[in-house]
């Protein structure tokens, strides 16, 4: 907290308390809002959102301006808009701080983003376990429809939305935007086969739109203060506006900072987390969630940028960024990963049901001291292969696996060579 | 020079066929001597039995599809416990060959060839062997092989209690 | 019968007829059942299926996919130890260690006395706070042994003061 | 007793002395070359029928004559009767100007050892061994059987072809002899045999030998992995004991005429002539058996091949060569 | 039609089709387990790696999620695709059971395939394997859970396609568990589907569990002879006993689907009752004494009594050439045509609906890509499942099912209903084609206008009725609306479900006098001293009125194979062989002549002349019990017609020539010929009698326990019906019946005790589900009686 940075999505936050509908419009809040509805048509909303370079911040990373190109907006009602909470990727939750420091910036969002998709019907996903941050939203939303900013005609425009709360009951595989479709419709979560695309057929064969909580929140900023303001806030050319860096692990402070996208690690790690636990050194992080390929010391001066990380082999992903010391035992590490992805796997395809079980016995073998050089080579030529399983489960698994074996190769072969953990563990 | 190679390969022969007069002959006057057959040796099949004397034949019909000579029936049922029998096998030797096929394809184990090749009839009937013939009361070779320990259906033991086995999964348990 | 009172069931039969897709409630009412009696039971499962017009094995389909969904009796608290990459570097399995001393049982087993159920689970969404778990959906974050020994009593206290 | 009559009945029982020897000697032709192939394979052969299986032939003969005489329906059953006693037939007469020795005197008269000394002997036993092809083919023909035929095209196309090796090398031996009565051509060997006189005639003429009396390499026409018996293979009982026996003694005939054309027939030091011939006939059959104990059997491209392509301009240079040396030793006249 | 290469074969498929059809069309195999013709891509596999050389995505793609793109080159011999296949292998391998020899895929297994193919014969593995408990999931389907390898195909074959909600994947991971909720019996009437469709042992026939390997099996292609439809089968057999029945993969007709009856029905062919040996007067005899018997006797009461002495009954469950034959000698004889259907109603409206254009006649491909169809009084679920099937098919591509029918007709799929009394169905359909609808009341009359506006709109319905619901006016209503709504641009359909495989052309070979109405004129007339009954059993189907003749007959001979009363009864009998047993042809519901090939030759299995021992040690050229013959070939013998089948098929097209080109089939190129129309039979002078006043008797058949075949087979036990009453629960109540209480059901002199049961039925409609043996079940099905219930009292 040295550096003056911009607070935008976090600008209401205080320590342990969840801001009012009051305390968010003397924020300024609704103004996006208000502007949109008074002022704009939903293609004009839709163009500043492209013009801002905003980006998912759910994972993927993809345009959001893009990904609202290809929605339906002149079809017939019902048209969705789903709020993805499904925030379960370990090392991730900026979602649950934001929606608790300040939910009505989603509600803001998901209207602005719904007159702006033409949407007539919102559903917020959340996950089981952010029962406090589900009710702090109910809460916001009976305040939003009190103030007329939901129902019908909201702020007297023909335009209306309704919004539910929908609460999941576990699972990760519905973070997956088709199979959280599937788990909304009652049915088993499984990713659905794409094509039909959600934009096309998604919820009860309805076109809709996934987003992410916090890329939602920033859509009624852009409105307000327009795209070229939000470009500025990121320190990279490439990247957009600020981004909520979660970070756990080995550091002395793991709390939720919201920065500028392109602030680079070696800041994030030495300043805002307040360097390595117990004096120790940097040996490798997981950037952007579990499923990000590691980083180690060599990259601590990239900066987090979508585009940077991709070049430095690994992804913003979440922006959860979970910190390794030097005596920590990557293998282990990657064994930890790896167990999660099996146990959350929906089991619908052969590489991710059969394959991640199967890599987490070797994995366990290697740790263990008791693996082989066969061991190693069989994990090598698994990447590629799982990489081909149905959804991005399997593939985000191997994120962490890859660069394992790339990046703390001979550390492996160390536990191989010595029968047991070099560091020792295990 | 490639003349005098195959002119020198042929009278080589001529050479080993003369040398091979004077030799003993292998051939031994049965039965007047005998000679004791190698374990290996591939004569009368037999059926064995699993290291708890239960019949070791699934009656998988495998035997029967390796065989070049079809001497091979059998009719399969199951029994109370789950175990897959032969409700009756039948090796026609009179037509069979010995070559050893059945023994190979058997998966259990249970179809054994023997030493014992004197079994000449002069009723071709009789040499119909049924399984009661066929059937003996030890292991045979690989004495403690138990294909049921190995199958991974419970059939020797309750699912999931084999060594090589985790126990039955419960797709509505309480652990994620 | 037993599995939901009255009221919920009115309630949740007045919802029921007012979706155009009754099935999307499933995990509302699994939620709800599981409110009342701590678990779902079979014949949960089949009262689910009457209230959404569908069978007992498409409710089951869902109800066994869900990891909070507990198709089995659990105790009256429930801990959910998180056991993913944060807590588990920061010292989360000595913290499962702990429990298990302390209930004197093993992952997926419930007290005795029937008051918790030790379970691990992925991510809390409290990554922060390593090493974390939940009781009963309550958040518990920076575990220690300590820590842990204050909660469970805490917890005790509040089901039988 | 007038020594015409006492002639004819020396010649008769010369004859009935000759075919019963004879006939013998190819049944234990077959016992000799089962028991012989059997060593050669380290086996034991016939042992069961009398002792080291003596007997075997006897058997063997009385196992034939027992059974059952089948003549396929579709057979011409004039021919196929007819065949087999052709085959016999040419080889057995052949003995009758195979010279056996010296005349002697018996009972006051000299005595030919040789029924007939003809003066063109040679030609006579190359013309009955053309007429030997008619046996085979004939039988294979009439059987109207797919097998039978087949073996008897090839015999045909392979008895006729090797005639030509056989006669050309034997037309050196004509030539250095200056006759065709056999007993001529032995007494011309009083020095040397031809066969050291004309080596490559003397192999030309074994492998013609062989080849017609279709015996391994040059089996073809009954070779069983192809053909089950080939031209005889519809032939029971006595009728394939004659194809047998026709064969072994054709073994015996060409025997004798290698004895007779290149080694000099009964000449020999110390033991009487005929017991040198029988030695000598001896030799050329445990030959014949060693060769079907060494050699596999030919394709049949590599039967015609060697014939037509070596064999064949191989005699004919021979024979030109042999011409040319005999006439520079005879001093160019 | 983009063109690709695939291995260097190059293919032209139309757009929208995926790497993995291509390949199929060009002779490429793929490797795949979860994609499946009927059912399409999953992806859930991974399995049909291909790798793709020259496309817009280059690598290896899944061929089954892959739409072709022209000029597109795949390799599927590309070292990465098969690493890809390789490793899928290993994964399914390394949990799956070490069991071939006691599972009974064995030999048929896609995964045994595979894992040959993909050269996995060492498990790297060190872990110990999953295990499962499995479920009792009823008598038809056994399973092995440890031997999944989650391809989904059953699930999506039970649920999506057969319409089943009992059975489905619970849990998640790799504990993902195919099963039901509870176990026990799986409802769905197609459940047997599912051992076609599972590529492992997991879901297996248990009624043939151990039984033989699939290479042991003798196999022909066949028709499925247990109703109309002439769905494709391959039935499998083994030491003279038919051990199973599976569905011919091919599309048409059935899309490789069978319906539980069909395929679970085949025990009859087995039974240890079957009568195998000729029987004249009580005495046993050979088959040639017997033919000859059959002969002199009726040739001799023709002679004697005159040819109307002679009545002849034919058989929907015959062969059409045995029928053909049973016509000729008829016609040689001087007698009247056979009788080929005792029920007057369901005979009329068959031989009218036979003489129909062949175009106005749906076929099953035709069912399933209708965008409209009307059910009209009939219950295809019973009467012709498939159909039930092709409906839902055609639900699930968006069609609307509308049924127009008093009974509550259980369906597979959605359906719109509108109770209407049977005697108004016609009526019914006579306002959909442009009719004013007299006689109907307001409140049909408002849902049948919106059908109406609906059928209008459609532009490839299907009307499906069956000959029992509509009888001869209803058939007549329906081919005058589908004739009528027929324009170039639209192709209105009519189906109409008959009893038997062979009904078609029995229909089409009656004459078109109305020759069963006709029969009671002779019965009446008391000429009748012959019977001969062709595989059919009057004595459980007609009424006492005919019954009574048949068995006062000087002659009585019955050629059949099953157990029947009629063959109880019978003293001339003659062994036939059954419908898997010979060659010959069915003619199907739209008319196509269908062949079909022997799969096994009559006889006693092993199983019963070995005792389940091993058969007898002797040699004999006879087989035991095997002096059964075809019915055709007896009465070919009979008509001293040589030349064996194809003989007797010259002489068929001689003598009918509708049946031209019945010579020619053949049963493995799958041949159909399509019957022509024809004349149709005049009108009858006289309508039916008017609605009998009070309570009215309706019947229908029931999936399993009526038609003939699958009611001799001990296995299908479970899904015969309770012998039931259902009413209108206010008509229960004013009967003074509880649900569950005994009730006396009285009818054309006829009466029996049924379990009184409420259903959602009209009022003033008794109705009972037919059940072979049963006294009521002597009434023809679909017309309606007056009827009485009445309380039972005591045990």
């Amino acid at each position: 907290m040295s550096r003056e940075v911009p607070r935008v999505l976090f600008a209401n936050r205080r320590p342990g308390l969840t801001a009012s509908l009051a305390e968010f419009e003397r924020g300024g809040g609704y103004r996006g809002l208000r502007r949109a509805v008074a002022e704009l048509s939903p293609a004009e909303v839709r163009r500043l959102v492209a013009d801002s370079g905003l980006r998912g911040r759910g994972g993927a990373g993809f345009p959001t301006g893009v990904k609202w190109s290809f929605f339906p907006h002149d079809a017939p009602p019902d048209k969705y808009l789903v709020a993805n909470c499904d925030e379960m990727e370990p090392g991730t939750y900026k979602d649950g701080e934001l929606i608790l420091a300040d939910p009505h910036q989603l509600v803001e969002g998901l209207i602005v983003s719904a007159y702006a998709l033409g949407a007539n019907r919102a559903t917020v996903f959340i996950r089981y376990d952010y029962e406090r941050a589900a009710c702090a939203l109910e809460r916001a939303l009976a305040e939003a429809r009190e103030a007329g900013y939901l129902g019908e005609h909201i702020l007297g425009s023909d335009f209306s939305l309704e919004i539910h709360v929908h609460r999941s009951a576990g699972r990760y595989i519905l973070g997956e935007e088709t199979a959280l479709l599937n788990g909304l419709e009652g049915r088993r979560p499984n990713p659905r086969l794409r094509p039909p695309f959600p934009a096309q057929k998604g919820l009860f064969g309805r076109p809709t739109n996934v987003q992410n909580v916090e890329t939602l929140a920033c859509v009624p900023h852009i409105v307000a203060h327009g795209p070229q303001w939000f470009r500025g806030l990121a320190r990279t050319p490439e990247g957009a506006g600020t981004k909520l860096f979660g970070l756990s692990g080995h550091l002395e402070r793991t709390e939720c900072f919201e920065l500028p996208i392109g602030t680079p690690l070696r800041e994030i790690v030495e300043e805002w987390g307040g360097g390595v636990w117990r004096g120790r050194r940097f040996k490798a992080c997981l950037p952007g969630g579990a499923s990000t390929p590691f980083l180690d010391a060599r990259a601590l001066d990239v900066p987090m940028d979508f585009t940077a990380l991709e070049k430095a082999g690994s992804r913003l992903g979440t922006a959860g960024v979970t910190v390794f010391d030097d005596r920590t035992c990557m293998l282990r590490v990657t064994h930890n990963l790896i167990s999660f992805f099996a146990r959350e796997s929906c089991g619908f395809c052969t590489p991710c049901r059969e394959g991640l079980p199967m890599v987490r016995e070797c994995l366990a073998r290697l740790e263990a001291g008791r693996g082989t050089l066969d061991d190693v080579d069989w994990l090598k030529e698994q990447v590629p292969r799982i990489n081909l399983s149905f959804c991005a489960l399997a593939q985000g698994a191997m994120g962490p696996l890859s660069s394992l074996l790339a990046l703390f190769g001979d550390e492996v072969l160390d536990h191989v060579g010595r029968g047991r953990c070099p560091l020792g563990e295990g | 020079m490639k003349l005098w190679r195959s002119i020198r390969g042929t009278l080589d022969a001529f050479w080993i066929t003369l040398r091979t007069l004077f030799r003993r002959p292998a051939t031994i006057a049965w039965p007047e001597k005998r000679r004791a057959p190698a374990e290996r040796f591939r004569a009368r099949i037999v059926l064995t039995r699993d290291p708890q004397g239960k019949e070791r034949c699934v009656a998988c019909y495998l035997c029967s599809a390796a065989c070049p000579v079809s001497c091979i029936s059998m009719q399969s049922a199951e029994a109370p416990d789950g175990r897959r029998y032969a409700a009756w096998f039948r090796i026609n030797f009179a037509r069979c060959i010995f070559c050893g096929l059945c023994a190979e394809a058997c998966p259990t184990r249970a179809i054994q060839m023997t030493p014992d090749y004197e079994m000449c009839r002069r009723d071709p009937l009789s040499l119909l062997y049924e399984k009661e013939d066929l059937l003996i009361d030890g292991p045979g070779k690989d004495p403690h092989y138990d294909f049921y320990r190995h199958a991974g259906i419970g059939v020797a033991a309750p699912r999931g209690t084999l060594p090589g086995e985790r126990p039955p999964e419960d797709p509505g348990s309480l652990l994620p | 019968m037993d599995v939901l009172d009255e009221k919920t069931l009115s309630e949740l039969a007045a919802r029921v007829r007012a979706y155009p897709y009754p099935r999307e409630m499933v995990v509302d009412v699994l939620r709800a059942i599981q409110e009342r009696r701590g678990w779902v039971s079979d014949e949960g499962v089949e009262l689910a299926a009457q209230l959404l017009r569908i069978s007992p094995l498409e409710v089951e389909e869902v109800a066994t996919f869900y990891d909070k969904i507990y198709r089995r009796p659990v105790g009256r608290k429930v801990i959910h130890l998180c056991d993913s990459v944060c807590c588990f570097s920061r010292g989360g399995e000595d913290i499962l260690k702990h429990l298990e001393k302390r209930l004197q049982i093993t992952l997926g087993q419930t007290t005795p006395d029937g008051m918790f159920t030790l379970l691990p689970t992925c991510c809390l969404g409290a990554c922060g706070q390593a090493p974390a778990m939940s009781v009963n959906l309550r958040l518990y974050g920076h575990l220690t042994p300590e820590a842990v020994d204050r909660i469970l009593e805490e917890e005790r206290r509040e089901v039988s003061p | 007793m007038s020594p015409a009559l006492l002639s004819a009945l020396l010649t008769t029982a010369h004859v009935a002395v000759l075919l019963g020897a004879v006939l013998t000697a190819a049944a234990y032709l077959v016992w000799f070359e089962r028991k012989l192939l059997a060593r050669m394979q380290l086996r034991l052969g016939p042992n069961r029928a009398g002792w080291a299986g003596l007997l075997q032939p006897l058997a063997d003969v009385i196992k034939l004559l027992c059974k059952e005489d089948v003549i396929p329906a579709a057979a011409d059953r004039t021919v196929y009767r007819l065949a087999p006693a052709l085959t016999a037939l040419s080889a057995i007469l052949a003995f009758a100007v195979i010279p056996l020795g010296e005349p002697v005197q018996l009972f006051g008269l000299e005595h030919q050892l040789v029924i007939s000394d003809l003066s063109v002997g040679a030609l006579f036993l190359l013309g009955l061994s053309s007429l030997s092809v008619y046996g085979v083919t004939l039988g294979g023909f009439a059987s109207s059987s797919k097998y039978a035929l087949l073996g008897a095209l090839r015999a045909l196309a392979q008895m006729i072809s090797y005639e030509l090796p056989l006669g050309l090398s034997l037309a050196p031996v004509f030539l250095l002899a200056g006759s065709l009565s056999l007993s001529d051509i032995v007494r011309a060997q009083a020095d040397f045999p031809f066969a050291v006189l004309c080596p490559v005639s003397f192999v030309l003429f074994v492998i013609g030998a062989l080849a017609e009396a279709r015996r391994t390499p040059f089996d073809l026409p009954e070779a069983e992995s192809e053909l089950v018996a080939g031209y005889h293979t519809e032939y029971s009982g006595m009728r394939f004991g004659l194809y047998f026996v026709g064969e072994y003694l054709n073994m015996l005939v060409l025997g004798s005429m290698g004895t007779v054309f290149f080694w000099g027939g009964w000449l020999g030091p110390g033991l009487p002539g005929p017991l040198w011939f029988a030695l000598k006939v001896g030799l050329f059959c445990f030959v014949f058996v060693w060769v079907r104990a060494t050699l596999p059997r030919l394709r049949y491209d590599q039967l015609m091949r060697l014939n037509w392509r070596w064999l064949l301009p191989l005699a004919l240079i021979n024979l030109v060569l042999t011409a040319a040396g005999a006439w520079l030793l005879r001093g160019g006249v | 039609m983009p063109t690709l290469t695939i291995d260097g074969r190059t293919v032209s498929v139309p757009e929208g089709k995926t790497i993995l059809e291509a390949a199929e069309a060009a002779g490429v195999r793929v490797p795949h387990f979860c994609w499946h013709r009927a059912l399409g891509a999953l992806g859930a596999c991974r399995l049909c790696a291909v790798t793709v050389l020259d496309g817009p995505q280059k690598g290896v793609r899944m061929a089954c999620l892959t739409p072709v793109q022209e000029g597109m080159r795949v390799s599927t011999l590309d070292e990465s695709s098969w690493n890809m296949r390789r490793s899928v292998i290993e994964w399914l391998m390394a949990n799956h059971p070490h069991d071939c020899p006691v599972c009974d895929e064995g030999g048929e297994c896609q995964l045994q395939d595979m894992t040959v193919a993909g050269n996995h014969a060492v498990r790297r593995q060190r872990g110990r394997k999953r295990t499962f408990h499995n479920q009792d999931l009823g008598p038809f389907i056994e399973h092995e859970m440890n031997r999944c390898i989650a391809c989904y195909r059953c699930v999506r074959t039970y649920r999506d396609y057969c319409g089943g909600d009992d059975f489905g994947v619970l849990g998640s991971r790799d504990r993902v568990y195919f099963g039901r909720f509870r176990p026990g019996r799986l409802l769905s009437p197609f459940s047997g589907n599912l051992v076609d469709v599972c590529p492992t042992g997991t879901l297996t026939d248990k009624t043939s569990r151990f039984r033989a390997r699939p290479w042991d099996l003798e196999e022909a292609s066949s028709v499925c002879p247990h109703c109309a439809l002439g769905c494709a089968v391959i039935p499998g057999g083994r030491y003279r006993e038919l051990l199973r029945v599976r569905a011919d993969p091919r599309p048409q007709p059935n899309d490789g689907f069978l319906c539980d009856r069909g395929r679970f029905g085949y025990g009859y062919a087995n039974r240890a009752d079957r009568p195998r040996q000729a029987r004249l007067e009580g005495r046993p005899g050979t088959l040639a004494e017997a033919v000859a018997a059959l002969r002199e006797r009726v040739e001799g009461i023709a002679r004697q009594h005159g040819p109307e002495a002679v009545l002849l009954l034919g058989s929907a469950r015959a062969t059409v050439e045995a029928n053909a034959l049973l016509s000729l000698w008829a016609r040689r004889l001087g007698a009247a045509d056979p009788v080929f259907d005792l029920a007057a109603r369901r005979d009329g409206a068959a031989r009218i609906f036979a003489r129909a254009a062949p175009a106005l006649r749906a076929t099953l491909a035709d069912v399933r890509q209708a965008d409209l169809t009307l059910v009209c009084g009939a219950d295809p679920l019973a009467e012709g499942p498939l159909l039930a099937l092709a409906l839902r098919q055609a639900a699930r591509r968006g069609a609307a099912v509308r049924v127009i029918d008093p009974r509550p007709v259980p369906l597979v799929c959605e359906a719109e209903r509108l109770p209407l009394a049977p005697t108004l169905v016609p009526e019914a359909l006579r306002f959909l084609a442009g009719g004013n609808g007299a006689g109907l009341s307001q409140e049909v009359l408002q849902p049948l206008a919106e059908t109406k506006r609906l059928f209008d709109a459609a532009r490839r319905p299907v009307v499906i009725g069956s000959a029992e619901g509509l009888g001869p006016d209803g058939v007549r209503a329906l081919l005058a609306l589908v004739a009528g709504a027929s324009r170039p641009d639209r192709d209105a359909k009519a189906a109409l479900l008959l009893p038997g495989p062979s009904s078609f052309a029995c229909a089409r070979l009656a004459s078109a006098v109305p020759n069963a109405q006709d029969l009671r004129r002779r019965l009446g007339g008391g000429k009748i001293r012959a019977v001969v009954a062709l595989e059919v059993d009057p004595l459980a189907e007609a009424p006492p009125a005919v019954t009574g003749v048949i068995e006062k007959a000087e002659l009585f001979a019955a050629l059949d194979y099953l157990p029947t009363a009629t063959v109880g009864r019978a003293n001339l009998f003659l062994p036939s062989a059954g419908p898997y047993e010979q060659d010959g042809a069915f003619c199907d519901f739209a008319g196509r002549l269908r062949a079909f090939a022997r799969v096994l030759r009559p006889g006693t299995p092993i199983l019963h002349t070995g005792k389940g021992n091993h058969p007898p040690r002797t040699f004999s050229p006879d087989v035991p019990g095997g002096d059964a013959a075809p019915a055709w070939e007896i009465l070919a013998e009979i008509l001293g017609i040589s030349g064996g089948l194809s003989g007797a098929r010259a002489e068929i097209e001689k003598a009918f020539s509708f049946l031209q080109g019945l010579a020619g089939l053949r049963a493995d190129a799958r041949d159909e010929r399509v019957l022509p129309g024809g004349e149709p039979p005049a009108p009858p002078g006289a309508p039916a009698g008017p609605e009998p006043a009070g309570l009215r008797l309706l019947l229908s058949d029931p999936f399993v326990g009526w038609e003939p075949l699958s009611a001799h087979a001990a296995v299908l036990e479970v899904l015969r019906p309770e012998d039931a009453v259902y009413l209108n629960p206010a008509e229960l109540a004013r009967l003074g019946l509880a649900p569950g209480a005994r009730a006396r059901v009285e009818a054309q002199e006829l009466s029996e005790i049924r379990v009184a049961r409420a259903a959602d039925l009209p009022p003033g409609l008794a109705w009972v589900v037919r059940r072979r043996g049963s006294a009521l079940s002597r009434l023809p099905a679909g017309e309606v009686f007056a009827c009485r219930v009445a309380r039972e009292e005591g045990a």
